[in-house]
């Protein structure tokens, strides 16, 4: 997604730290300074709102990465949910925000009013945040701005959903992730990382799902690098077991 | 409340001599009419009424107006106040006048101030502060469908940018709505968002139909054509 | 006031055998009807491994291969076509909300309502704003099942002006398995009474008004008689009478009872004690199977 | 009161019925409906009544306890009142809904009682200042069909006539506790004394000078006030509650006053006289709610 | 209740904004401005001692009911004081019907506390017999118009309430231990400080207000209560939350808003002792005429 | 009262009021009634001191404050607002009356929680209300009508209607009526006005000598007990000239008497309407006009 | 500071944000759900509602529970960022699990919520520590004392305090002091809630060094756009 930017890591801050004077808030793009999640400008200073890293990105945005499991909507996040509630023209979609995100049934590839997108209640739905703001509900979008389902849309049944903190799974979402790559070299398997947390995967077999869960679950307690080497050890005491039973 | 009444209350509660004197006099003429005398009402207070007093025959000559109410062909007092007539089109009505004018509640077609609550897909929920010119003390909940925002381009209209939480807006009582809120329009030039305010609370002007802004931002908004109050 | 002993009333017991012939038979729930797959399941009535097994207790009846359970007491299922008397619970949103004696509550859109006077027409937003002024809460309707939609509830129309508001009169309501299936719901009884029989076992009754044309939105306020309001609490006392002793309920039946009444020339208010309903019951019974 | 909402048009047909003197059942204003009575229904009760009035159907328990008196009446046993509207009588009593009409009846009760002529507490004692008997009268509204206060009343007369206690002495005492004895012979019992326990007659207002007696549910639907008069047999008045939000002229009111007081001695007599009735019948069978 | 201004309820934090901002409130006072204080006792006869305040608009009454209890097993020589504060929702619509919301909760813990750690009354004083009898003072605190600032009037009611209490003495038959009081004889409890407290609201870390009104209360976050003895000792400081109060660095030699609340406090503290003090002497006076 | 409130500070377990071990209804019930003098030195016929004030609580939108001899209750009124969000839609308002009983109003301290006679006393202020407050002006609206009992010396709940009604009128609902309520009783055979508590207490304690005389000396039926009992009447006095809005009477009187009772009653309630409507009369005379108050 | 303090966050699975906090002899746990949908009463339209729960170890919650519920909920309210989450609710819930003074048990539930919060990753505007101290008769100034020395002393008082100004949120006291003698607790309190904060800033170091500092180049996902 998108042309990838290096950034860098600055420092370990609490919520209310000072991280920089700033005569007006920076609203207009003019302005050569972005805050991300965790900043906020007030009478002239940006302080943290959340304990972190403090990190900063080749366009002077500035963001702090915290963990988190607990998902605040973010506009253009890609996030998997899950079909609560059916309200006529739309469905009522559970992202683990605070608040469902709704989905219009046009709002699928090539869905029109005749041809209307019907979901049953407990479907999985792999989407983009279209709105996400503190003021009304989040919604949600299967298509892109042509219309498109990009990967976007219901997931197939006889997968596995579980939830991982949300660091790790921005983490995983990196295409060029090494944790992932391994795994993917040892197993095969289709993978689904929402921002929100929540993952999907379908293998061919239950053994190959929870085997990824375990391997996956890793990263909440340690860093990658750890966990690359540990993974390969839960794999095969996963499969063993499955063999048992 | 007017000053004497809250006098004699604080005082009566705690049972003061000074007040016990004035009370003394009050009961006399009390015990007096337990003896069946009914106190003779001051003349300059003639027309003053209270509930239940019947005002007038009703019927051609003389028609029932606000504060009242027509019972067995006679008109009689709906609240404490001052009896007046009005002629209204070659017509006599009669009136009672209260302290205060304010236990109103909306009605369908009453125009009313209210503040933007919640923003939803297909309607915003408000509260609703003001009735014509009386302000509530107890706000009452309302409701703005999406069809109801404006009179153009209806299925085009995005709700979030027309208002915002805590907009202040003009609208229209349409019905009574659901037992929840009350049913309201702002699809007229001179209804819709009257006093705005951008993130950093700076006031925000109307710069067209459609928006307005503060020296930091300009934010969509369906604008009323009228000056904020407080500007 | 009349004081019994419960010691004093008759037993209970029913006066009637079952209403279909010998071979009907009684089941519980989760009994197997039937032991192999070949028949048709109807209501009441499911499969599990290849037995058909009985989900209401009540009478077993077959019509060749399709296999029903009709049960004892019940609501009103609803079917296409009945013509029902229902009670407006809701207003609002553009639909009545209708208490049918059944399940759920059934919905009556605007839309599906041929309003006083005017030719269908397109309802605009005004017609909603009226619609309490039309049918306000409590308001009795005489309406008919339009489709069963999917979640269950009925929709219902009133598109004839046979259907619409039900004037001055009294509501007798009963398990709607006591009354007799035929389209004909509404008849004008000799005795100067109006009865609707709705398919849901809401019955009502009130004076026949002269003009033919069916039922209006208005209220007639013109004074029901003395001897009108009479027959009409005959006929309620009869009907519950036969209701209690679950006897089913038909115009015939209905008359019948009224008559016996008038025979045995008992005062109308006696129609309320125990024992002489029972004597109107068996009357009744007996009348039918004379003729 | 239970609300079932009617009509404008049904309320207009039961108001004029009144007023034209014939009430929608063919009763006249004055008319009681048949009430069905049986005392001795739950043998684990020390006395227990069920009472029908047409839909109507309440069960009244008495149950005895020995404890401490209440301070300051050390020579006076206690008679409280508990009433349960649970939801299976009327919908509308789902989760808190019955609690306000309950404690309504339950402190009716209270006062109806309350007063020493109508039932002595003096006599009701065990070990004066330690203990006297509580007889604890739970009403349980199984079905609400109207005029329920009329009939609760009843059924705690009922129910508190059939009251049998096993006697009791005190055998000895060690250490400060003091034995007891019952007796288990059933009959060395004492009873209550209930000759001048009083009733409730409910005037329903419909319109100035016009109330009736024993309403149907629909009849209360048409008036918002009614006359609750506590008779005693010897037609004193012991209590009178003005129920609902309506108001009453003073000449109607006095009218239904005089009115209860005769009718609520007549009732008393009948009552009783069944009640003995009832006793006399050799090993009577209890019909219970199976019958 | 005075017509709103529109303002006030449309931006109401900027509409009391421009009122700070010329240093003064809505009512027209400036910050350190506090409202007349006026202090009646005995004004309720059931009470063995009672107290009314006003402050401002707010109305507080303060009755001491007195029961006789078992002293704890802890404190076998004390008896119990229990004060509770009760908003009523008839006195301001901020508060709802049903249990004690927050602000009593916390002002009654206050109150507690205050009198527990303080030894402000003698609670040996209220033991009559040792592990056997003592009093328990239940010290109900209502409100009958909330104007703001409980905790200062409720506090000043309570005080004067136990200094207007007179308990009648008790008198215990030797051997049968059965007390007895003589209502001639009384005792008035020893209060050995007299606790008073000034409470501020803070608008911000820099402004606060003297004697909150309910309407500031509603643009002020939080309060805090200085509580001084007679002597002007800091019995108790007290904030539970809300916005900040800045203080001078440590490095100063005093900590300044801390300083300025005590300085303000010990300035008003004469001017209350004295309105108490006469409120008592008046009340005396008035009982000397009485016989 | 076995449970502990978790919101209040609790006092011991079990504790005796100091009244059950000393009344103040002392024995002495004959002189406290009597034909001549009764015991606060009134006559039969002559109602206690009483005391009307208005719009007292500045919080609310109508107040009043009402002293019937010792007996004190403080109304406030709020609303015309929107119903509780639970309940369904209504045409007509909805009145909601809770009455508060201070623990310390009473000889014996009361729970804070409220007890059944507590809402009985609520709900039979609520009827007389709704019998006069014209409720098809405020559509799917509540009007909160809140009570507190300060001092309860007999006649609460007339004086809780008159107050109720009272600070309605001052909070400028429509009503129909005002209503105004007041107390009888009978004590052999003899009407009494506006009854002390030690006097209703007296008479219930009557019933039970009589009660009791009767079960020793074996009653015969011609044998005709006195009337002993009270009620308390609420009026509208002009709506469709005169309309009892309220009406809860207790003990034992016959049918004659309670005529009579009633009668009396009546009558007192029209006097206390005069006075009033003499108060309200006096607020309007001495408030400025509405004009004025707006700007 | 005279007495140990540690914490073990992340303590509870299913919480969003959770934190095992011991103070000397004084141990809860705080617990944080949110920003969840909570009941539709008690939403407010402009921000986000707290619910503060204290369950004491032993014995059902007494009126003195709820005091503290409502201190530790006006505290937390004035850093809690809560115009960022309208309509939403955050429920805080808090386990006492051992404790010897009121005193102390409201210093370590206020401090253990507050690193509660911070684990969730709640935002906040600044941060809170609670101190408790006491003034013993010899007009000795005691931080964080021992339960016995709280009895002992002349007065007990507990300061909550913010991080960046030092300013005063919420103070309690127990027995009398002279205006000197309260100056002086006040300015110890100051000083050590340095320490407390000092305390907080040390774990999160420890938390985020230890890993999950991912330098990818994932960032699209903070894709600022402007209005």
């Amino acid at each position: 997604m998108g042309e990838s930017r290096h950034v860098s890591s600055m420092k370990v801050v609490l919520p209310g730290d000072l991280i920089m004077e700033l005569p007006v808030k920076p609203v207009d793009t003019s302005e050569n300074v972005f805050l991300g999640p965790g900043l906020r400008w007030k009478d002239g200073v940006v302080r943290a709102t959340r304990p972190g890293i403090l990190k900063k990105d080749s366009r002077n945005l500035y963001f702090i990465e915290s963990h988190q499991k607990r998902y605040i909507p973010q506009k253009r996040e890609f996030v998997v949910g899950t079909v609560i509630k059916n309200k006529g023209n739309s469905y009522l979609v559970d992202i683990g925000s605070h608040e469902p995100a709704t989905i219009s049934f046009l709002a699928f590839e090539n869905a029109s009013k005749k041809t209307r997108k019907d979901l049953r209640l407990g479907d999985l739905i792999y989407g983009q945040l279209l709105v996400a703001n503190k003021d009304m509900e989040p919604e949600l979008v299967c298509i892109d701005f042509y219309n498109r389902a990009v990967g976007m849309g219901t997931l197939p049944d006889g997968g596995l959903l579980f939830k991982v903190p949300l660091h790790v799974a921005r983490s995983l979402v990196n295409p060029s992730n090494p944790f992932l790559l391994e795994l993917g070299a040892r197993l095969s398997f289709s993978i689904v990382v929402g921002f929100n947390g929540r993952v999907w995967v379908k293998a061919k077999n239950m053994a190959d799902m929870t085997s990824v869960m375990h391997a996956v679950s890793l990263l909440e307690c340690m860093s990658t690098e750890e966990a690359l080497i540990k993974m390969h050890s839960v794999i095969d005491s996963v499969l063993s077991q499955c063999a048992v039973d | 409340m007017t000053k004497l009444n809250c006098f004699l209350v604080l005082i009566n509660l705690l049972q003061l001599i000074s007040f016990n004197i004035f009370l003394q006099n009050f009961h006399i003429k009390l015990i007096v009419m337990s003896a069946n005398a009914s106190p003779p009402i001051p003349s300059s207070n003639k027309n003053i009424c209270v509930p239940g007093d019947r005002l007038c025959l009703a019927g051609n000559q003389c028609h029932a107006a606000e504060g009242t109410y027509i019972f067995n062909g006679y008109i009689y007092a709906s609240r404490v106040g001052r009896v007046s007539t009005f002629q209204k089109n070659e017509q006599t009505f009669v009136k009672v006048t209260g302290l205060s004018g304010h236990s109103v509640i909306p009605e369908v077609g009453s125009l009313v101030t209210a503040r933007v609550l919640t923003i939803h897909s297909q309607m915003i929920k408000v509260a609703i502060l003001a009735v014509d010119d009386v302000t509530l003390h107890t706000a009452f909940r309302g409701m703005v469908r999406k069809v109801n925002v404006r009179e153009h381009l209806v299925d085009k209209v995005e709700m979030y940018e027309c208002f915002r939480p805590d907009d202040i807006i003009l609208a229209r009582i349409l019905s009574l709505g659901d037992a929840r809120s009350y049913e309201m329009s702002t699809s007229l030039p001179e209804l819709g968002v009257v006093t705005a305010r951008c993130e950093e609370g700076h006031l925000m002007v109307p710069v067209s139909w459609t928006s307005m802004k503060c020296h930091c931002r300009t934010e969509n908004r369906k604008v009323a054509k009228v000056v904020p109050p407080n500007t | 006031m009349e004081i019994i002993l419960a010691s004093e009333c008759p037993p209970q017991e029913t006066l009637m055998a079952p209403t279909a012939s010998s071979h009907t038979r009684l089941v519980t729930p989760g009994e197997v009807i039937y032991e192999d797959t070949s028949y048709m399941r109807g209501h009441g009535t499911y499969m599990e491994d290849g037995c058909q097994v009985a989900s209401v207790a009540g009478y077993v009846s077959q019509v060749n291969r399709l296999v029903t359970v009709t049960p004892l007491r019940q609501l009103y299922q609803g079917a296409v076509g009945d013509t029902i008397v229902g009670r407006v619970t809701q207003v609002g949103g553009g639909r009545w909300k209708l208490d049918i004696n059944s399940r759920l509550d059934a919905e009556l859109k605007l839309v599906n309502v041929q309003l006083p006077g005017a030719e269908q027409r397109r309802k605009n937003v005004e017609d909603e704003r009226g619609m309490r002024d039309l049918l306000s809460e409590g308001a009795l309707v005489c309406v008919e099942v339009q489709k069963v939609g999917q979640d269950g509830v009925l929709r219902l129309a009133a598109r004839t002006n046979k259907f619409g508001k039900l004037g001055q009169g009294m509501l007798v309501s009963m398990s709607p398995s006591l009354l007799v299936r035929d389209k004909q719901r509404m008849h004008d009884l000799p005795c100067g009474a109006r009865v609707v029989f709705g398919a849901n076992g809401y019955i009502f009754l009130g004076p026949t008004c002269d003009q033919e044309q069916g039922l209006s939105y208005t209220d007639s306020d013109e004074e029901v008689g003395v001897e009108v309001r009479e027959s009409l609490a005959r006929l309620s006392n009869c009907l519950r009478a036969l209701a209690k002793h679950s006897v089913m309920i038909s115009p015939t039946s209905i008359m019948a009872a009224h008559d016996a009444s008038i025979q045995l020339n008992i005062p109308v208010k006696d129609l309320l004690k125990g024992d002489v309903m029972r004597d109107i019951a068996i009357a009744t019974l007996q009348d039918i199977a004379d003729t | 009161m239970v609300d079932i909402n009617l009509s404008e048009a049904e309320k207009r047909y039961i108001i004029d019925g009144v007023k034209l003197g014939i009430r929608a059942d063919g009763r006249g204003p004055l008319d009681y409906r048949e009430l069905e009575l049986e005392t001795g229904v739950l043998d684990t009760a020390n006395g227990s009544a069920r009472v029908r009035l047409h839909r109507t159907d309440i069960l009244v328990t008495v149950k005895m306890e020995l404890e401490p008196p209440l301070p300051g009446r050390p020579n006076h046993g206690k008679l409280l009142f508990f009433v349960n509207c649970s939801a299976n009588a009327a919908p509308e009593f789902e989760g808190r809904g019955g609690e306000e009409l309950a404690s309504r009846l339950s402190s009716v009760l209270e006062r109806l009682y309350s007063d020493a002529n109508a039932f002595n507490t003096a006599g009701l004692v065990v070990v004066p200042g330690k203990y006297v008997k509580a007889f604890y009268v739970d009403v349980e509204v199984l079905e609400c069909g109207g005029n329920l206060f009329d009939v609760v009343s009843l059924g705690v007369k009922s129910a508190l006539y059939a009251t049998r206690t096993p006697r009791i002495t005190i055998t000895g005492e060690d250490g400060g506790e003091l034995e007891f004895t019952l007796s288990d012979n059933p009959y060395d019992v004492d009873r209550l004394d209930v000759t001048n326990a009083p009733i409730l007659i409910t005037h329903l207002r419909i319109s100035e000078g016009i109330t009736i007696v024993d309403p149907t549910i629909e009849e209360e639907q048409c008036a918002p006030v009614s006359v609750v008069v506590g008779v005693a047999p010897n037609a004193t008045i012991c209590a009178v509650h003005l129920l609902g939000p309506g108001t009453i002229g003073p000449h109607t009111l006095k009218k239904a006053l005089k009115g209860s007081a005769v009718l609520g001695a007549e009732i008393h007599a009948r009552l009783i006289a069944k009640l003995k009735q009832e006793e006399s019948i050799p090993d009577r069978r209890i019909r219970g709610f199976l019958g | 209740m005075a017509p709103l201004n529109s303002w006030e309820v449309i931006e109401p934090a900027n509409y009391f904004k421009s009122f700070v901002d010329q240093s003064s409130r809505p009512d027209g006072r400036d910050w350190n401005t506090a409202r007349p204080i006026s202090v009646r006792v005995g004004s309720i006869g059931t009470a063995e001692g009672s107290a009314t305040v006003r402050l401002g608009n707010t109305t507080i009454v303060c009755g001491v009911k007195a029961e006789l209890c078992r002293p704890s097993l802890e404190h076998p020589t004390r008896g119990f004081v229990v004060p509770n504060v009760e908003l009523y929702p008839c006195c301001s619509s901020t508060f709802k019907a049903g249990p004690p919301g927050e602000k009593a909760i916390s002002t009654s813990q206050f109150l507690q506390r205050l009198l527990q750690n303080n030894e402000i009354i003698d609670y040996e004083q209220l033991c009559v017999v040792p592990n056997k009898w003592a009093w328990c003072l239940y010290c109900d605190i209502l409100c009958l118009d909330y104007d703001g600032n409980l905790i200062d009037s409720s506090l000043l009611s309570l005080v004067a309430a136990l200094l207007h209490l007179s308990l009648p003495t008790v008198n215990i038959d030797p051997d049968t231990e059965a007390l007895s009081l003589s209502q001639k004889h009384t005792q008035k409890l020893t209060i050995k400080e007299r606790p008073m407290s000034t409470t501020f609201a803070v608008y911000n870390s820099d402004i606060q207000l003297l004697d909150p009104s309910a309407a500031d209360e509603a643009e002020c976050g939080g309060e805090v209560s200085v509580v001084l003895m007679e002597s002007g000792d800091v019995c108790s400081i007290r904030k539970t939350g809300g916005r900040q109060v800045g203080v001078l660095l440590p490095s100063a030699v005093s900590s300044g808003k801390v300083q300025g609340f005590i300085s303000t406090a010990q300035s008003r503290l004469s001017g209350i002792h004295e309105t108490l003090k006469e409120a008592l002497e008046l009340h005396a006076s008035a009982n000397r005429k009485e016989p | 009262m076995n449970y502990r409130d978790s919101r209040r500070n609790c006092g011991p377990e079990t504790a005796t009021p100091i009244y059950v071990l000393k009344s103040p209804f002392n024995e002495k019930e004959e002189f406290l009634l009597n034909d001549g003098k009764r015991s606060d030195d009134r006559a039969p016929l002559e109602v206690r001191k009483m005391y009307f004030g208005v719009s007292n609580i500045s919080q609310a939108k109508g107040s009043s404050y009402v002293e019937l001899g010792s007996t004190k209750v403080v109304c406030g009124v709020y609303g015309p607002k929107e119903m509780a969000p639970s309940s369904i839609f209504k045409s007509t308002g909805q009145v909601l009356c809770e009455v508060k009983v201070a623990p310390f109003s009473s000889y014996v301290r009361r729970s804070p929680v409220p007890d059944r006679q507590v809402k009985e006393l609520s709900m039979q202020v609520k009827d007389a209300l709704e019998a006069a407050i014209i409720l098809e002006e405020y559509p799917k609206a509540q009007i909160d009508v809140f009570l507190t009992v300060v001092e309860d010396s007999g006649g609460v709940l007339a004086a809780c209607v008159t107050a109720a009604s009272l600070a309605l009128c001052d909070a400028d609902i429509r009503m129909y009526d005002i209503v105004v309520a007041a107390s009888v009783a009978w004590y052999n055979d003899r009407i009494y006005l506006d009854p002390s508590i030690e006097e209703e207490e007296c008479i219930a304690r009557a019933g039970e000598r009589l009660a009791t005389s009767k079960s020793s000396a074996s009653s015969t039926e011609d044998e005709l007990e006195g009337s002993n009992g009270s009620v308390t009447v609420a009026l509208m006095p002009l709506y469709a000239n005169g309309q009892v809005a309220t009406m809860v009477m207790s003990g034992s009187v016959t049918a004659a008497k309670l005529q009579d009772g009633l009668d009396a009653a009546l009558e007192t309630c029209r006097k206390v309407y005069a006075i009033a409507k003499q108060v309200l009369i006096q607020r309007v005379s001495e408030a400025k006009l509405p004009e004025k108050l707006e700007d | 500071m005279s007495i140990e303090q540690s914490v073990q966050l992340n303590f509870l699975s299913r919480a969003d944000g959770s934190a095992y906090y011991c103070l000397g002899n004084t141990s809860v746990v705080a617990s944080v759900t949110g920003p969840t949908s909570g009941r539709v009463s008690a939403r407010h339209h402009n921000k986000c509602n707290l619910e503060v729960q204290f369950c004491p170890c032993n014995g059902q919650p007494t009126i003195e529970e709820r005091d503290v519920e409502c201190i530790i909920g006006e505290c937390i309210e004035e850093i809690l960022a809560s115009h960022l989450h309208p309509r939403a609710t955050i429920l805080l819930n808090i386990q006492e699990l051992q404790s010897e003074h009121e005193h102390q048990l409201l210093t370590a539930s206020l401090n253990g919520a507050v690193m509660a919060l911070m684990d969730a990753g709640v935002q906040m505007q600044g941060l809170l520590a609670a101190v408790t101290c006491c003034y013993t008769h010899a007009g000795v100034v005691i931080v964080e004392p021992t339960a016995l020395e709280l009895q002992e002393s002349k007065s007990s008082l507990v300061f909550v305090l913010e991080s960046d100004t030092a300013n005063v949120v919420a103070c309690y006291q127990q027995g009398r002091l002279s205006v000197a003698e309260y100056t002086a607790v006040l300015n110890r309190a100051i000083e050590a809630a340095k320490e407390v904060f000092q305390f907080y800033r040390s774990e999160m170091l420890k938390r985020y060094s230890s890993h999950g500092c991912i330098d990818g180049q994932n960032e699209a996902d903070y894709d600022y756009d402007p209005l």
